[in-house]
């Protein structure tokens, strides 16, 4: 029973990471259709820029406030200096870019930090809270309710705001969007934002737990957009059950199934849902009719 | 005689009832117009006879075959094409290969005969894009034949998916709202090449909201309103239809 | 041979390939155009399977990881000749990807991405588990093809990095002819059709699912053929073969030359191999650089760099 | 209200629009009419500032719109209907009103939807459904209001009556013309050209990217070779 | 002009190895030739980064030879890309020293090829010496899938039986991870599991530690020499750290050595200079680089040539030549040169470094 609930404790707080990234792509993609696999290098600067800060010698909050910040405007750079210009061309051709960009942030973070891999204190100290017999770190909360609390935050807006709505509009068809007095440089710049500060407070969460270094990013970029499509691409529920859902699965394989194929389980589960809902779990039908 | 039948179709969507029970018959040559407001189930009509949506009920009975939500290109093989009403054209290709496109059933042998590029291959690609510029000869696009499609104006696309239709050299050929964007010299073109296209013995089926069109042309005309099936009969009948012109035509249009 | 744009291009590789040698300050070149080639060949894959069809897969390394294992492992747990196991790990991964395609291929964009990713780490999984057949990720030795010793038999005594730079070359010819041929033929036109409408591509009478699942295939053949080249070539493979950065790597090289264009294919496959080559010059910047370029070409080149330039010269002409 | 002077504009390097000059004047319902692929289309993008000039000048209530993106347009009163519909399909049909006012924040919202959904009941039995659910002549309609919600003062509308019913086609017609006494300008290309000409107050034929002719709309009604060329009379 | 080349990972995700190796080798360069060169010849470092990609070492490795022209090459920072250069030296006949772990790579013999580190069996032989000390017969194994964690799991097991020692329960984890709770757990609730072995490199065995305190479980913990660096106890924190156990090199506890360690002198120098030049902690990897110059510079200066095949003789001639990992030998039967005795015991005591008596 205790060994169910590790196990549960240990894929919800996996789970969580996966989460927080998944939900850092739905802003950009909505805007977009573009799922930004720079995305990763956002939540490595969020943890880099902070241990950096730290280790400067700033409070904790406040290094952290500057990963975010810093993250955020590293975002709009992204979008003016690489995105915006490609306006236009093909999907495939602006997920290049960004994967150009993520390859650039690496090699830029390689060198203005180091190769070395470094954390800073938990939030709230390393002693574990025992629930009957399994354990978790106060840390693994502070990103689960991060995880809720973005949730939340984009739910809101993408439903409760014309802002929101405008994001969505501006993806669904651009030209349209203009036509309506949108400022479409202005919601991508807005979104890059977001997303950026997003990733950084999912770094700035996690690294705690998982330590961070200037390769991290791919790795996140991976389990986040897998998660992010299992819930379907697009929507803050989906990347939030997704992401969690995910976790669970991983910690429940390793633990009764096998480790070493525990990310398998995983795709095979992705790929059982795709089969059965093509638009992952809450993923919305495109409606274009003929 | 008869080649085409609709018993009875019907779909819903979340509750409305988008088509109920609608049936007729279409024969060969002849021009069957399927008209009624905004909304009144024409598409859906159309969707479902083509194998693009599964009916909710009924049947589609094609040269006494049941093929009642068949997929759309073994209905092809079996001699029906249609346009769209939203314009789903090749966009990145060119108007000639778009063309050839509609020759697919007649051009393609074996993937691998294409690989290697064999005689039989390129024989038929010859063929058939002879026979494709031929077509746009006739829709009058052969001007524009190594053009992107994606480059056309809205009027040339609709006379594009004309010709790709007629590539195939359908039995049954649906036609939605061929002349929208089209003016009325324009449109009276398009009437002659509809005209020509039933003579030659196939059955056409069209939606097109241009009355002057539709009364010149068809031979029997159906009315739908919200989703079902209101009238029907020759264009003089129907067009003095009280209900018809209440629903759709508004007195300004009714015939006189 | 009349000189349409598929003959310009045959001829254009094979001059390029024949007389690029004369060139070569060092032998070192020789094993850059060789893993060009090799390159180029598993990229004109992805140009028919997402450049024409219009199916994003981010895992065909997988495929390249088979054809690969394929030929380490093949000659000596069975016995079997290297260059038979070359089509051995061929025709294992075209029946993988008939099996794989069928329900994945119904998927769209990011989500087919997704899948066709979830397939590639469960192949590279695999390689990489399954330690008692493929010796894991400190990977494995490859038998020697033995072409080259037939050759200078044969009185034709070509160095290790010539018989490889001509032997991928020639099998890149093969390849590019066929992708050629299958561009304007019937299947060609209807997978591109597809790309563009699938509704419609239905209407005229083309099997979509069973189109899509072609294009899959052949280009998982294409990537296995590749694998096997480079496993050959090596003399050693190990799982990075298979894995989702080689994956990126190939679809990279084929959106920065033109994801459309065998032409395309070639040039980016170029590109990518040669710059990390060029950009050892800037030691730690590399990557930097690497990824700078990458957005540049994009932005300037946005449908690829020889689509582009072609469109560019096309419109000067008018 | 609005002066083209030599206009011209190019797709690639192909020029589609060799010089247009036109002229709306406050308050006018002014109407374009041409074959398939004249530039009618065109014309309207690059007035909406979607697609870029390649030459002359775009003056809207005495100021130059070169530079002015698309979207500030819309706020200083000039508003496209496109050609294709351009809605949010993936958004429902409330949603698309409610962004056709994106740029206001009042209580005439709510009135200016009331207005929408009494002129089309079909889109209030329809308002939470998504737009791509529509029927082509319901997506017509959404893309009409949705055009009017956004207040404009002039309006360009391309082909509004597309796709729809007879008696709907009419009731376009009879909202262009109240437009008028909103003080509303509108620039109206239609394929329908006797409908067109008939509420219009002048009109301009335009035949492969040139103006060929223009005048009162009655007199263009009345000349025998529109008569023959555009109303197949 | 001595020509030596290099391909290394110095990114990729053997980075945190190949960083180290290759500011080592840069600055002995630099250093050498300060001090006038190898008899009287200035040596250049030509040196590449293979992102720890076995196919672009592969490539630099043919570089290094068809166009650098280079006499000698140290590298491969893993085991995939050393075994990719080694098919190319060997093919050229030049000398070459890995810096990679795998035992394969010297055993069988080839001609030209030479590693300074232990091998990954060595490691775990070293592991269950101690464990059999300690009366342990039964342990858990939780490794890294990266090349490292895997080797060594499998080597591990392969030697275990010969200590009497039985792998009762074998997880591994993704060198990525975030949590390993689950894969613990699991060894926990393993019957009759009395310690427990990590072998990997990178951030996985700091998660792996803390995961330990987080579950408060009581058994014998022993690392690798994959995580033979301060930096890992300032990862996993002093307190998770406690009482880890690992084989480790001198340079880890250079400040511990007898006065008359035949290393001593060697370790000591290298800790100064790369800690000066780089303002990091030294970690076993740069050591393996740093040993691997030095034999190679040795061999040069004693060969009196730069010829290949007078390098590698002079190399296997190598004897009793210390460096930071251990005292080489090298014969022809033997290109690893190092036994047991290189590898010490330590443990973590109060966030320090100690040895095991
Ligand atoms: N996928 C769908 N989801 C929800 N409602 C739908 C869907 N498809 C069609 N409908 C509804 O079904 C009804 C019929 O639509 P259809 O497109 O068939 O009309 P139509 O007769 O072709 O009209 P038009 O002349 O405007 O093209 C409409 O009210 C439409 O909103
Ligand atoms: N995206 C494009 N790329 C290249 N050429 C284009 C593009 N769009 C339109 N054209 C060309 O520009 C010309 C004008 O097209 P436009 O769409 O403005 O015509 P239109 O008058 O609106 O025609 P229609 O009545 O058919 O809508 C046509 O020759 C058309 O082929
Ligand atoms: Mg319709
Ligand atoms: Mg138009």
């Amino acid at each position: 029973m205790s060994e169910l609930l590790q196990f549960l404790l240990s894929g919800v707080t996996v789970g969580a990471v996966y989460a927080l990234v998944a939900l850092g792509f739905t802003i950009i993609y909505n805007a977009s259709d573009v799922v930004n696999f720079a995305q990763g290098e956002f939540v490595m600067l969020g943890g880099m820029i902070t241990v950096f800060t730290y280790a400067a010698g700033a409070p904790l909050p406040l290094a952290a406030l500057v990963a975010i910040v810093a993250t955020a405007a590293l975002g709009v750079a992204m979008n003016k200096l690489a995105i915006e210009p490609a306006r236009g061309a093909p999907v495939v051709s602006l997920v290049i870019i960004t994967i150009g960009v993520s390859i650039f942030i690496r090699g830029a973070a390689q060198l203005v930090f180091d190769k070395q891999i470094h954390s800073f204190p938990a939030f709230s100290g390393d002693d574990p809270l025992r629930i009957l017999g399994a354990t978790i770190l106060p840390q693994s909360l502070w990103v689960i309710g991060g995880a809720l609390a973005v949730f939340v935050g984009l739910w809101l807006f993408f439903t409760r705001t014309l802002l929101g709505r405008a994001v969505l509009a501006t993806s669904n068809n651009r030209l349209a969007a203009q036509l309506v007095g949108i400022n479409t440089p202005f919601v991508m710049t807005l979104s890059f934002a977001l997303s950026a500060g997003i990733g950084a407070l999912a770094g700035v969460l996690v690294t705690p737990i998982t330590m961070t270094s200037y390769d991290v990013g791919l790795a996140f970029a991976l389990k986040g957009f897998a998660a992010a499509m299992l819930g379907g691409m697009g929507n803050p529920k989906g990347a939030l059950v997704g992401g969690f859902l995910l976790g669970v699965l991983e910690g429940l394989t390793a633990g009764y199934l096998s480790s070493q194929y525990k990310d398998a389980a995983a795709f095979i589960v992705i790929l059982g849902v795709l089969f059965f809902l093509p638009q992952g779990l809450f993923g919305r039908k495109s409606t274009d009719r003929v | 005689m008869t080649l085409l039948s609709i018993e009875g179709l019907g779909i819903s969507f979340g509750g409305l009832k988008a088509v109920n029970d609608v049936s007729f018959t279409v024969k060969p040559g002849e021009i069957v117009s399927v008209i009624g407001p905004n909304g009144a189930g024409k598409t859906t009509l159309f969707n479902m006879i083509s194998g693009v949506y599964r009916p909710g009920m009924g049947k589609v009975v094609l040269n006494g075959e049941d093929v009642t939500a068949m997929s759309p290109h073994l209905l092809a093989r079996r001699g029906m094409c249609r346009t769209f009403q939203n314009l789903q054209v090749f966009q990145s290709m060119t108007v000639l290969e778009n063309t050839i496109a509609g020759y697919h059933l007649q051009e393609s042998g074996h993937v691998l005969s294409d690989l290697l590029n064999l005689p039989a291959s390129r024989r038929r690609a010859k063929a058939a894009e002879a026979g494709a510029r031929e077509l746009l000869k006739r829709v009058g696009l052969e001007r524009a034949a190594e053009r992107e499609a994606g480059s056309l104006s809205y009027g040339s696309l609709k006379r594009l998916e004309i010709a790709r239709a007629m590539a195939l050299k359908p039995k049954v050929l649906l036609l939605d709202e061929p002349a929208a964007g089209c003016n009325a010299v324009e449109t009276e073109e398009i009437d002659h090449l509809i005209a020509e296209i039933a003579a030659s013995g196939v059955a056409i089926l069209l939606v097109e909201h241009d009355m002057k069109m539709v009364m010149r042309i068809s031979n029997h005309i159906v009315v739908l309103d919200h989703g079902e099936k209101i009238a029907e009969g020759d264009p003089a009948s129907v067009s003095r239809n009280p209900a018809v012109i209440a629903a759709y035509l508004g007195a300004e249009n009714a015939a006189g | 041979m009349r000189l349409t744009p598929k003959s310009v291009t045959l001829l254009a590789l094979v001059v390029l390939i024949a007389l690029s040698p004369i060139f070569f300050p060092s032998g070192f070149y020789y094993r850059i155009g060789a893993l060009i080639f090799v390159n180029a060949l598993a990229v004109t894959g992805i140009v028919i399977l997402t450049g024409w069809a219009g199916q994003i897969s981010l895992g065909h390394a997988g495929f390249a990881g088979i054809g690969a294992y394929a030929c380490a492992l093949a000659p000596v747990h069975w016995g079997i000749h290297p260059a038979l196991a070359v089509v051995l790990g061929a025709a294992i991964s075209a029946v993988l990807a008939w099996l794989v395609g069928r329900p994945i291929l119904r998927l769209k964009g990011y989500y087919l991405a997704v899948a066709s990713l979830g397939m590639g780490i469960l192949i590279s999984m695999v390689l990489n588990n399954e330690r008692e057949l493929t010796r894991g990720p400190d990977g494995i030795d490859v038998a020697e093809l033995g072409l080259r010793g037939v050759l200078k038999d044969a009185g034709l005594d070509l160095s290790n990095g010539q018989f490889w730079y001509f032997f991928c070359g020639i099998v890149l010819i093969l390849g590019a002819w066929l992708a050629l041929n299958l561009r304007d033929s019937a299947t060609g036109r209807a997978l591109r059709a597809l790309h563009g409408s699938e509704v419609a591509a239905k209407t005229v009478g083309m099997d979509v699912a069973r189109l899509k699942l072609q294009a899959f295939v052949i280009s998982a053949v294409y990537a296995s053929v590749a694998g096997s080249l480079l496993a050959l070539q090596n003399k050693f493979i190990t799982p990075d073969v298979a894995g989702f950065m080689h994956s990126v790597e190939m679809v990279t090289m084929a959106v920065l030359g033109g994801v459309g264009s065998v032409a395309g294919a070639i040039f980016g496959a170029a590109v990518l191999t040669l710059l990390p080559q060029v950009l050892t010059v800037f030691a730690e910047y590399e990557q930097l650089v690497l990824g700078a370029v990458m957005v540049l070409v994009m932005i300037f080149l946005r449908e690829g760099v020889v689509p582009s330039i072609l469109r560019k010269i096309r419109g000067r002409g008018e | 209200m609005l002066l083209v002077e030599g206009l011209r504009a190019r797709y690639g390097r192909i020029e589609v629009l060799h010089g247009i000059d036109l002229a709306v004047n406050s308050g006018e319902i002014v109407t374009v009419i041409g074959a398939n692929g004249a530039g009618k289309t065109t014309l309207l993008r690059c007035l909406s500032g979607v697609h870029p000039l390649a030459g002359g000048s775009v003056t809207f209530r005495g100021e130059p719109m070169s530079g002015v993106p698309a979207w500030r347009r819309v706020g200083r009163g000039l508003s496209q209907s496109p050609e294709g519909r351009q809605i949010f399909t993936n958004l429902t049909v409330e949603e698309n009103l409610r962004l056709g006012a994106y740029l206001y924040a009042d209580d005439r919202v709510e009135k200016d939807m009331a207005d929408a959904f009494q002129m089309f009941p079909i889109l209030k039995e329809k308002r939470n459904l998504a737009a791509g659910g529509l029927s082509g002549g319901q997506q017509q309609m959404l893309a009409m209001a949705r055009a009017l919600m956004g207040r404009p003062s002039c309006l360009l509308l391309d082909e509004p009556s597309m796709g729809l019913a007879p008696i709907i086609v009419a009731q376009i017609f009879d909202v262009v013309k109240g437009l008028k006494a909103l003080d509303v300008t509108v620039l109206l290309v239609e394929q329908n050209a006797y409908g067109a000409l008939k509420i219009a107050d002048r009109g301009y034929v335009m035949e492969t990217g040139r103006i060929t002719m223009d005048g009162p709309a009655e007199a263009l009604i009345a000349d025998p070779r529109i008569r023959e060329a555009y109303l197949g009379i | 002009e001595i020509k030596l080349g290099a391909s290394i990972s110095a990114t990729g995700p053997a980075a945190f190895l190949g960083d180290p190796e290759l500011k080592t080798l840069e600055m002995l360069v630099e250093d050498l030739n300060a001090k006038g060169g190898i008899n009287g010849e200035e040596v250049t470092l030509i040196a590449y980064d293979d992102n720890g990609d076995p196919n672009k070492a592969r490539t630099f490795a043919t570089r290094l030879v068809e166009d650098d022209e280079v006499v000698a090459i140290i590298g491969g920072t893993t085991t995939g890309t050393t075994m990719s250069i080694l098919a190319v030296a060997e093919d050229a006949e030049i000398p070459f020293i890995s810096l990679a772990g795998a035992i394969d790579i010297i055993d069988p013999v080839k001609p030209y090829t030479f590693k300074t580190p232990h091998t990954d069996r060595m490691a775990c032989q070293k592991i269950f010496e101690d464990m059999q000390k300690a009366g342990i017969t039964k342990i858990g194994m939780i490794s890294g899938t990266d090349g490292f964690g895997a080797s060594m799991q499998a080597q591990c097991k392969t030697v275990a039986p010969d200590y009497a020692i039985e792998i009762v329960a074998d997880e591994t984890y993704d060198p990525k991870d975030a949590d390993m709770t689950a894969q613990l757990t699991k060894i926990k609730g393993t019957e009759g599991v009395q310690a427990i072995l990590n072998p990997g490199f990178g951030q996985g065995p700091s998660i792996v530690t803390r995961n330990y305190k987080q579950l408060a479980i009581e058994l014998p913990f022993y690392q690798s020499h994959g995580v033979a660096s301060d930096g890992f106890i300032e990862l996993a924190g002093t307190e998770a750290a406690e009482g880890v156990r690992l084989p480790g090199t001198a340079l880890l506890v250079a400040g511990l050595l007898a006065a008359d360690d035949p290393q001593k002198p060697v370790v000591d120098a290298y800790k100064a200079m790369f800690e000066e030049k780089t303002g990091t902690p030294v970690g076993t990897f740069g050591g393996y680089a740093h040993d691997a110059f030095l034999i190679m510079t040795d061999a040069i200066t004693r060969a009196g040539s730069a010829e290949p095949a007078a390098i590698r003789d002079a190399i296997e001639a190598t004897s009793g030549l210390a460096g930071t990992t251990g005292v080489y030998t090298f014969t022809p039967e033997d290109h690893l040169g190092l036994d047991l005795t290189a590898f010490r015991m330590l443990e973590i005591q109060g966030g320090k470094w100690t040895l095991v008596q």
